[in-house]
């Protein structure tokens, strides 16, 4: 028996628009510009795509629409449809026919719309993407790059604003990373794109529109060897009292609260911890046996998140030199809540001062 | 050899659409279908235009709500309103449904207090309602989890022995609404094959708006999406989305089929989605004027409008009434949401568990206390950063 | 257009087996009894089932085969096909209708067959089980238990040895429970089926076979409320020195643990945590307190496991008390390994005394 | 009007199933599929015989070292040779294999070096072999999961410009086996969706053995596991797939299909599986032996050798000569899994990832201080307690 298909569409006929071609791209910015962060990540991708003919973007509505972030507007019109690519309505499908992509030969970087969606890609995620090079004993290698807008703050409904990095962490084989500022993320994306692990790039969407200066001819360090590689952790602000450890949309927080200590006598050194695995302990133990104090801030709940790691491990190592238990701030053991409740549940400025507080009380 | 039917334009074709009213409004025969219509007497079609009416209202008056900030976002049911009405009518007041996120018309045909659903929008509420109220369950999403949810409920209506008793104050139904985007993920999927295996009397109502988001369906699908179902054992129809009488009919006769044990149905309703997806998108970008004109031009409730008006069943002093109504209503709908205030901070510790669990318990305890701190000590030093 | 279809078969019709009626039960044991944990929780469900129309399970190859460790064995021809529920394979599709099933007042039990295997359903686990109370304000209620054999040790091949139990911890709205005994088990699963809340079910598939008492004749506490309820660990071994934590498979390792360094002079207190989510701190803390020494044991890798979180609030409430930092042992950063290396990987009864000597060592 | 085709006995029909060999061994003509096999040579058949030979004597040679506790696990193609044999036999070099973990046949027929597939069932290695020797791929456990990749690899291949040249030497095109079971994942649905869209160049080769460990393919879908493609736009065929010819002759066309740019193709081989799931299995808990008896009857082996000699194509010397190799090749697996040592504890670090990771470096450090301590101090107290 033979079934036959009425199939008469291909990929590449869309019969449903007729738009007018989109005009020429501008030429790539050039000099240090100060651009949001979700323009530096444009840029990021914009020169992984000039540069290496094997990368691509995958995702939904990355295309004409440039992302619902638009984060890769014109991305579609510069590259074309082969590049950047409107995959279907699947994340599962999403990221399993990126491994095979990237099987081939190609760096697959996909973007998931939401980090409450990417859970229909979890199975994919974990027990193939993080797991193939292993099982190949290293034959086979998986350049995938999974962008995740992700963290609260914009006001949104029910699964838009969550912190999963923790669930990816936990999971050999996975590098995950975010940045915190336009600059990193201009760097970190190409780094994550060149790496030859799957990365989980976390992007803080709250923080998407918050201005840095961006060197754009600066040469791009390798992803992994060096200390501006992926595998670090960033002093960002050097102090003497506490050390207060943040990554992505928390870092901006622990900046201010750092002002705002600064302006009532008490010193903060901030780091940035832009790798959640690895996890760059050295760069925050070395803080902490100066300071003897240590915060964590994410937004993710705390219980099981990624601030008990760090304060497990930096306990581990810097016993002696602690002068009291580290301490942790972050979302609560309840589903990220309603977005008129939202800044209830995300760890504040004040919280954070109320937790450094606490630690100097102690 | 097994054909799938005459080669098609692929899934935005309109071959073989279920059709009784044509877009000026003309009442065409069908001869399967015209027996579940026989019964619709003026007053039912006019509850339904009515509904179409207010749905409309609903979308209106929301997406302005929207653009004064009153509420976070809005996704319209615009142009969708025949396929929802229509399908809503079909039910009866024992069966359920678990929708999607945009069926404000199933709401308003079954129903439901319209500002229940803006509490989700407006940012008060992750649900909004008591789905047991109207057997109208929440909003889902995550695209297609739903389809799951509505497949074992419906076993279970089916375990309850409510299915095929002959009883028709019995005999019980699920329906499930989601996108044609939505037909991509596996969890639709596998509600095909869970409610083909179980035999489940639930009726798989996909409105094919032509979107999901920017991506057109041919990014999902390269036949018509009701092909899908027979390949899972479970028949299919496509219906003309835009069309309330075809709506009504082909899920009277889906619905029934499944109350009576006849297992579960797969229905298309094409359609076209004519405003945003939601009030943060903008359409210019992945599709033309010309393309939404043309659909304006297929709008569902002047299609109903004209075909009652044809045959003389919209008397002036029920469109008057309609239109006072639909401003009474849209006054309801602003009062009510300007009056939803924000909940209070501990109230988001509520609910994560039905039984006490001790570190919601602990961190609830914290926060009301950090909170009181600022209220008791006004000048402390924390507070002021706020 | 009308798609008509040519399904000719029906849930009750299955033409495949024509097998002769299984025999009839044996009547329900009384009295206290030597169990192995499969037998255990056989029990429990098949009193659950019995006791509770509601009650049915769901999984693949839970019928007939009476599941792939035969955990279920009996139960279909006992209950029938309506109650012992074999499912298409997909997990995905069983947890989303177990979903659909409990919101119309069932109280399902699915089997995932093994812990690799639940990945495809996290989705629905994570985002709709998790959520649904707290979405709908407390008006719905899901009464779901998934049972899953977890844990390594049986020399498996890959997917079939892990230990997933933080990557559900982290979610509010789910509870997360192991036992470590047969009596636990017995018992446990059935306060599971009473519980009101979503309930992950660890089953230490390593100890299926391992045997101990089991009062089948003690009335149920009920599942939350009182100590004996599903929200408490337990102190299942007195001692002095240093305190271990385990759960599910370690239980077993810590108690040898203690033996041999009894042996050796040094008296460990071994708590048995029971319960993942909610984490009762209260009980490990105050063994803490008194020994100064705390190391925890799990087989999930240490890295963002279960551990760092015990570590973590163990430190912060009782800095002052400890000695030295709370340690871990677990699994290393690394898919779970060939058979042939699991016992390097799995914290031994060697790895754990090593780790109480550096402790005391501090 | 859409029919899907006559009514069908469920999945389990044996309804137009493309057939070239009777179970008797006769060759019956087919209007569509003998230009398939036109040119085959009693070679050719003499070596998929052989394939099917020697792919029995592996199962049957692993079994026994699984008893004899060599092996931890094994899973047997027992009667599915025919299947994976000629869907192997129909691939080009430069064609590529996503198989499921049952498929010894096909790895027989791609030339894999056969002991390599039983180093991840002694638990030394979690794959074994390099996949690019002879495109491959590694056996994937979770279930369905890798149709997605297949799926992927085939859009890159035709990325590449290997689809549709029209040289043979480079067109290329992609396979992946999964079972009868994994048709319910959502995964699996999803790669049908991507092939569709895409028009990869794969074929999706379901063999349908009846069982799901326990669970026969009624639990899984209530028509033909390959009624289901064509809803996603995927033209199907079901098989014999205890027909070797028949399964060449379906695999080679659908192969060609992708290769000359004609998209994907989804086969069902309807097959049994003689054995047991696994070692770990046992199949008097859900099915008769009268039914394992019937299949028996209908060995895919004996069917070929029977065409073979009616045709007389099957020497005694043949016979004598693959007797020899398949008693040398049974010795050959026996001393090569019991030289399999276990593998060093250090290795379990290695190839976590593809560049230095300091949690893993930190690990593995402490792990050979640790182990290294246990050497250095014999009588140390802890390692007392192994
Ligand atoms: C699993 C998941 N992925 C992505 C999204 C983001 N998203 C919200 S609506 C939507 C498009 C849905 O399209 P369709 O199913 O056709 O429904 P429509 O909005 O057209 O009614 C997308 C991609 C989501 N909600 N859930
Ligand atoms: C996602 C997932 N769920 C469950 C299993 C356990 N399991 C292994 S094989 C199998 C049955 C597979 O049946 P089928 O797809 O028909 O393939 P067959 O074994 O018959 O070749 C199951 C349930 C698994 N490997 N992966
Ligand atoms: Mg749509
Ligand atoms: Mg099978």
């Amino acid at each position: 028996m033979t079934v036959t298909s009425d199939r008469t569409s291909d990929r590449t006929t869309d019969r449903t628009t007729d738009l007018p071609p989109a005009p020429a791209p501008a030429p790539f910015p050039t000099g240090t510009q100060r651009l949001p962060m979700a323009k530096a990540l444009n840029l990021g991708m914009r020169r992984a795509l000039a540069n290496d003919p094997r990368a691509l973007l995958m995702g939904e509505d990355i295309g004409r629409l440039g992302g619902v972030f638009r984060v890769t507007d014109g991305l579609f019109a510069e590259f074309g449809e082969d590049r950047v690519v409107d995959t279907p309505l699947a994340e599962s499908g999403i990221v399993g026919t990126a491994i095979g992509l990237a099987l081939r030969g190609y760096r697959p970087v996909c973007e998931i719309q939401f980090d409450g969606f990417v859970f229909p890609a979890f199975d994919q995620i974990t027990t193939q993407l993080a797991k193939m090079h292993y099982r190949s004993q290293g034959r086979l290698t998986l350049p995938v790059v999974i962008r995740i807008p992700f963290g609260g703050g914009i006001g949104a409904v029910e699964h838009h604003s969550e912190s999963p990095e923790a669930l990816f962490a936990h999971t050999a084989g996975l590098r995950v990373v975010s940045p915190s500022t336009p600059a990193d993320a201009f760097t970190m994306i190409q780094q994550a794109i060149a790496s030859p692990d799957p990365v989980i790039f976390l992007e803080p969407k709250g923080r998407y529109w918050e201005k840095g200066d961006v060197d754009l001819d600066a040469p791009l360090p390798a992803p992994h060897g060096g200390t501006s590689d992926l595998d670090h952790a960033r002093v960002v602000r050097p102090g003497t009292d506490v050390t207060v450890v943040a990554y992505g949309p928390t870092v901006a927080t622990a900046l201010k609260a750092a002002d705002a200590a600064a302006a009532e006598g008490t010193s903060l050194e901030v780091v940035d911890l832009r790798t959640i695995s690895p996890l760059d302990t050295a760069t925050v133990a070395e803080s902490v046996r100066r300071t003897g104090r240590c915060v964590v801030v994410h937004e993710a709940p705390v219980l099981y998140g990624t601030g008990a790691e760090v304060a497990a491990r930096i306990t581990e190592e810097c016993f002696y030199h602690l002068q009291a238990p580290v301490l942790r701030v972050g979302g609560f053991h309840t589903p990220y809540p309603v977005a008129k409740l939202e800044h209830d549940y995300l760890p504040s400025l004040d919280r954070l001062l109320d937790a450094v507080d606490r630690t100097l009380a102690f | 050899m097994i054909p799938t039917g005459p080669a098609a334009d692929g899934p935005l074709t309109d071959d073989g659409l279920v059709q009784l009213l044509t877009p000026a409004g003309e009442r065409v025969p069908h001869p399967e279908y015209d027996a579940w219509v026989a019964d619709l007497d003026p007053d039912r079609l006019r509850a339904m235009y009515r509904d179409m009416v207010l749905t409309r209202r609903f979308d209106v008056e929301a997406t302005a709500l929207q653009r004064q900030g009153e509420l976070a976002l809005f996704a319209q049911s615009l142009g969708q309103e025949a396929a929802q009405v229509g399908s809503g009518h079909a039910l009866r007041p024992q069966d359920h449904v678990f929708p999607s996120y945009r069926e404000h018309g199933v709401a308003q045909a079954r129903g439901l207090e319209m500002t229940q659903l803006l509490r989700l929008f407006r940012g008060v509420d992750h649900g909004g309602w008591d789905p047991a109220e109207r057997n109208f369950h929440l909003f889902t999403l995550v695209i297609g989890s739903h389809t799951l949810h509505a497949t074992g409920y419906a076993m279970g209506v089916q375990r309850d022995g409510l299915v095929g008793t002959g009883d028709p104050e019995r005999d019980a139904a699920v329906v499930t609404y989601f996108g044609d985007g939505a037909t991509a993920q596996g969890d639709v999927s596998e509600a095909l094959v869970f409610a083909s295996v179980n035999r489940a009397p639930v009726v798989l109502f996909c409105q094919n708006n032509q979107f999901a988001i920017s991506e057109p369906t041919t990014r999902q699908a390269t036949v018509p999406i009701a092909h899908r179902a027979p390949g899972f054992g479970i028949p299919a129809v496509r219906v003309d989305g835009n069309d309330v009488l075809a709506t009504y009919a082909v899920t009277r006769q889906a619905l029934e089929r499944a109350r009576s044990g006849g297992g579960p149905t797969f229905v298309e309703a094409f359609t076209y989605r004519m405003g945003a997806h939601t009030t943060s998108d903008d359409p210019t970008r992945y599709r033309t004027s010309e393309q939404e004109e043309h659909w304006r031009r297929r709008d569902p409730i002047e299609r109903v409008r004209a075909y009652l008006d044809g045959v003389g069943e919209l008397p002036e002093v029920f469109q008057a009434q309609l239109a006072s109504e639909a401003d009474a209503f849209g006054e309801h709908l602003r009062t009510a949401v300007r009056g939803m205030g924000r909940p209070s901070g501990p109230s988001m510790f509520e609910h994560v568990y039905a039984t006490p669990h001790a570190v919601v318990d602990a961190e609830r305890a914290w926060f009301e206390q950090y909170e009181q701190s600022f209220v008791d000590h006004e000048g402390h030093q924390s507070g002021g950063h706020r």
